[in-house]
C-alpha cells in the first residue's frame, strides 16, 4: 500500500497518458529483451550482474515514490531524472546491431517522449527545476558483446523502474 | 546569338496576357538590312509583332503581346523570312495555369506498425502547373498556441496527396500543429492548421475473436448461449480500450444487435438469451478509452452456433 | 575489460576444430584469487577449459579446443562462477560452413527492351556462410584470347543468382569474356568463362501473326487455303531473321506440320493444300539469321479457317 500523496493536483489526462506511455515502453522493452535472447542467447540479466558491475551500469532511484512516504514533487523529479538517465543509457547502446537498432531506437524515443511528458507536467505545476538535468557520464561499451549485455541489463533495470512508476501512477489515478 | 526572345514571365495566369520581345543581331549574316521579324505560337501561322523597331546598335527588335494566352503550354518562336521558308531563330516555352487553391480536408492517422503519422489532404483542382505540396508541422503544447521545435518538412513522393512523418520526428503524447502548403509559380496557399497529439489519432485494427467450445467449460452450458473470446490488436495492447460487439442471426436478415461497452479482451465470454441451435454472425470493434481515439473497423465475422 | 575471448578463427570448416582462449583480468573486482573459468557453447551446460593458467601479469587464462564444431552458428560464452549463478564475461560468435563450389551452368541473354545482358548461373549447394557472387567480364576480340578493357563487376541484388550488365558497359558486336566468382570466408571459386557477343545471345520475342480476309484479296481465293500475315517483334526489326511456321488442325490432335524457312515478315501469305472449311491452329517462331541467335518461343496460336 502506498502512503498519502501530498496536495499536488495531477490532472487525470496526465495520469492516463503517463500510464499508457509506461505500458507502451514496457511492451517495447519486452520486445528488445526477446530479441536479445533470440538473437544472441543473452536471456538472463542475473548472468550479467558481474559484467554490469565492472561496466558501471547505474540504476535510477525512485525512493520518493516509495510506498512508505510518497513525496510527489520529489517523485516526479526522480521519475524524470530516471527516464533521462535511461534515455542516455539507451543512446549509449546505439549501434548494437542492425537487427536490434529499430527496436532500440523506438524504445529510446518512447522513453524520451515520456520524459518530456513528465517534465512539461512539472513545468505546468511550476515544480520543475530551473534547468533541465545534464546527462551523467555514460558507461563505455568497448565491444559488441558489451553493448548487447548492456542492452539486457539496462532494459531489465528500466522494466523494474517502470513497474514502480506504474504502481504510483495507478495509485494516484484512484478516485 | 542570332535571335533572342525575352518574355514577361515564363509562367502566366491561364487566359492572361504575355508580352515578348525578340531582338535580331546585325551580325546575323545573310540578312537584308530590314528583316521582318515574325512570331509563331505553337503550330499557329506566323504573324508579325505589334511593333518592330531598329535599336541604336543596329539590332532589330519586335514586340508582341498575346492578350489571352489560353494554352497551358506552348512554344513561342521568333522567326525571320529567309528564302521561301521562315527561319526559327529562337524559341521560348510559355506555360499558363492557376495559382494553387487552399488544400482542404487535411486529416491524419497514426500508424502503430510503421510508427509514422500519415496525413492526407484534398489538393484541389488541377493548376496545370508543377505544384509542390509540403506537409509542415511543429511541436507545441496545450492548445497549440505556442511553437516549440519545428519539424522537418514532409515532402510527398511524386505528386501524392499524403505524406508520412517518421517516428523520430514525432513527440508522442504532446500536441503538434500540422498544415499543408501548396506552392507553384503563381502563388502559395496554406491549409487550415490541425492541433493534435499523434496518439489521439491512432488507427486501431479490429480485435481478434475466437470461438470457445461450450462443452469445455467448467459449468454445464446453458441453452441458447454463445461462447467466445477476444483480444485486442497486438500492437495496441498497451492502450486501454473499450469494445463493442454486434450480432445478427446468420439467416433471416434481422438487423444487428449491439452489446456495449465490453472490455478490450476476454478469454471466456458467455452471451445468452438466444434461441437454441441457431447460427449467429458476430463482429467486434474497439476504441481507445478513456483517452481519445478512433473506432477500429469491424472485425471479420465470426459464425457461432448457440448451444442446444 | 573483465573477460576477453580470442578464437582461432570466427569462421571455420563445418566439423572442423576451433580453439579459443579467455583471459580474466585481475581488476575484475569481487573475485577470489583463483576464479575457475567456465565455457558454455550455445545452450549446452558449462564446462571447464582444457587448461587454465595464471599469466605473469596476474590474469587467468583458460584455453579450450572444440574438436568437431558441428554448428553452422553458435555463441561461445566465457563464464565465471560468482555467487550461485555463472556470470557471462564475454561472448564470441562462431560460424562454420563450406568454401564455395564452382558456380555452374552460366548462361547469358541479351534483352532488347532493357538493353542489358542478363546472365544466370547455378550457385551450387548452400555453404551456410555469407557467400558473394560477382559477375565479372572484360571486352575482348576474336576468340577471346586477348583482354581489352575490363567491365565493372556486376553484383547481383541480395542473394540472387543472376545479374544484368547495363548497356553502357557493353560493346555490342564484339566478343566479351564473362564468368562468375563465388567468394566466402573459406575460399573463392571461379566458373568457366564464356566467350560471346551479346548480340549473338539476343532473346527474341515471337513474331505477331494476323489473319487476312481471303475475299479482300485481288484474285479469287483457291479452296483449302489459309491467308495470313506476320511481322517480327518490333524491337528486333533491325535484325535479319528467319522464321518457321507450324500448323495443326484444331481438332483431331494431329501433330504439328512445320513450314520453313520463311521470311521474317509477310503482309500477304497464302498457304494451300488443306481440306476446305477446316479450322487450323498456327504458330510461328523466328531466329536471327544468318548471324547467330536463339530461337524465339512459339507465338500465341492463331485460329484460321481454310477457304470453302
Amino acid at each position: 500500500p502506498l502512503g498519502p500523496a501530498n496536495s499536488l493536483p495531477l490532472p487525470r489526462s496526465f495520469l492516463l497518458k503517463s500510464s499508457e506511455q509506461v505500458r507502451k515502453i514496457q511492451a517495447q522493452g519486452a520486445m528488445l529483451q526477446e530479441k536479445l535472447c533470440a538473437t544472441y542467447k543473452l536471456c538472463h540479466p542475473e548472468e550479467l550482474a558481474l559484467l554490469g558491475h565492472s561496466l558501471g551500469i547505474p540504476r535510477a532511484p525512485l525512493s520518493s515514490c516509495s510506498s512508505q512516504a510518497l513525496q510527489l514533487t520529489g517523485c516526479l523529479s526522480q521519475l524524470h531524472r530516471g527516464l533521462f538517465l535511461y534515455q542516455g543509457l539507451l543512446q549509449a547502446l546505439a549501434g548494437t546491431s542492425p537487427e536490434l537498432s529499430p527496436t532500440l531506437d523506438m524504445l529510446q524515443l518512447d522513453v524520451a517522449n515520456f520524459a518530456t511528458t513528465v517534465w512539461q507536467q512539472m513545468e505546468d505545476l511550476e515544480v520543475a527545476p530551473a534547468v533541465q538535468p545534464t546527462q551523467s557520464t555514460m558507461p563505455t561499451f568497448t565491444s559488441d558483446f558489451q553493448r548487447r549485455a548492456g542492452g539486457v541489463l539496462v532494459t531489465s533495470h528500466l522494466q523494474s523502474f517502470l513497474g514502480l512508476a506504474y504502481r504510483v501512477l495507478r495509485y494516484l489515478a484512484e478516485p | 546569338k542570332c535571335g533572342h526572345i525575352r518574355i514577361s514571365a515564363p509562367i502566366v495566369h491561364l487566359g492572361g496576357p504575355v508580352t515578348a520581345s525578340c531582338t535580331i543581331s546585325q551580325n546575323c549574316s545573310h540578312l537584308d538590312l530590314e528583316p521582318q521579324i515574325l512570331w509563331r505560337l505553337g503550330e499557329e501561322p506566323e504573324q508579325p509583332g505589334d511593333r518592330q523597331q531598329r535599336l541604336p546598335d543596329g539590332t532589330q527588335e519586335s514586340t508582341i503581346t498575346l492578350l489571352h494566352f489560353n494554352h497551358t503550354q506552348a512554344f513561342l518562336f521568333c522567326c525571320l523570312q529567309w528564302g521561301n521558308r521562315p527561319q526559327i531563330l529562337d524559341q521560348a516555352e510559355l506555360r499558363a495555369g492557376y495559382p494553387p487553391t487552399v488544400p482542404s480536408n487535411l486529416s491524419c492517422i497514426m500508424n502503430l506498425t510503421t510508427n509514422s503519422l500519415t496525413c492526407q489532404w484534398d489538393p484541389g483542382p488541377d493548376t496545370h502547373l508543377p505544384t509542390n505540396f509540403t506537409l509542415k508541422s511543429f511541436k507545441s503544447r496545450g492548445d497549440c498556441q505556442t511553437q516549440e521545435d519545428s519539424i522537418l518538412d514532409c515532402v510527398p513522393e511524386n505528386g501524392q496527396s499524403y505524406c508520412s512523418i517518421p517516428r523520430k520526428h514525432l513527440l508522442l503524447y504532446q500536441n503538434m500543429v500540422i498544415w499543408v502548403q501548396a506552392e507553384n509559380a503563381l502563388g502559395t496557399r496554406q491549409s487550415t492548421q490541425l492541433c493534435l497529439d499523434p496518439m489521439d489519432v491512432v488507427k486501431l485494427e479490429p480485435p481478434t475473436l475466437w470461438t470457445l467450445d461450450p462443452s469445455s467449460q467448467a459449468s454445464p452450458p446453458h441453452p441458447g448461449c454463445l461462447w467466445l473470446g477476444w483480444e485486442p490488436w497486438k500492437p495496441s495492447v498497451f492502450m486501454n480500450q473499450e469494445c463493442e460487439l454486434r450480432h445478427q442471426p446468420q439467416r433471416g436478415g434481422a438487423s444487428w444487435v449491439q452489446v456495449a461497452p465490453l472490455p478490450s479482451s476476454a478469454y471466456q465470454y458467455e452471451l445468452c438469451g438466444f434461441p437454441p441451435a441457431t447460427v449467429y454472425t458476430l463482429q467486434m470493434r474497439c476504441i481507445r478509452s478513456p483517452l481519445p481515439g478512433h473506432w477500429s473497423s469491424w472485425s471479420p465475422s465470426l459464425e457461432l452456433r448457440t448451444t442446444e
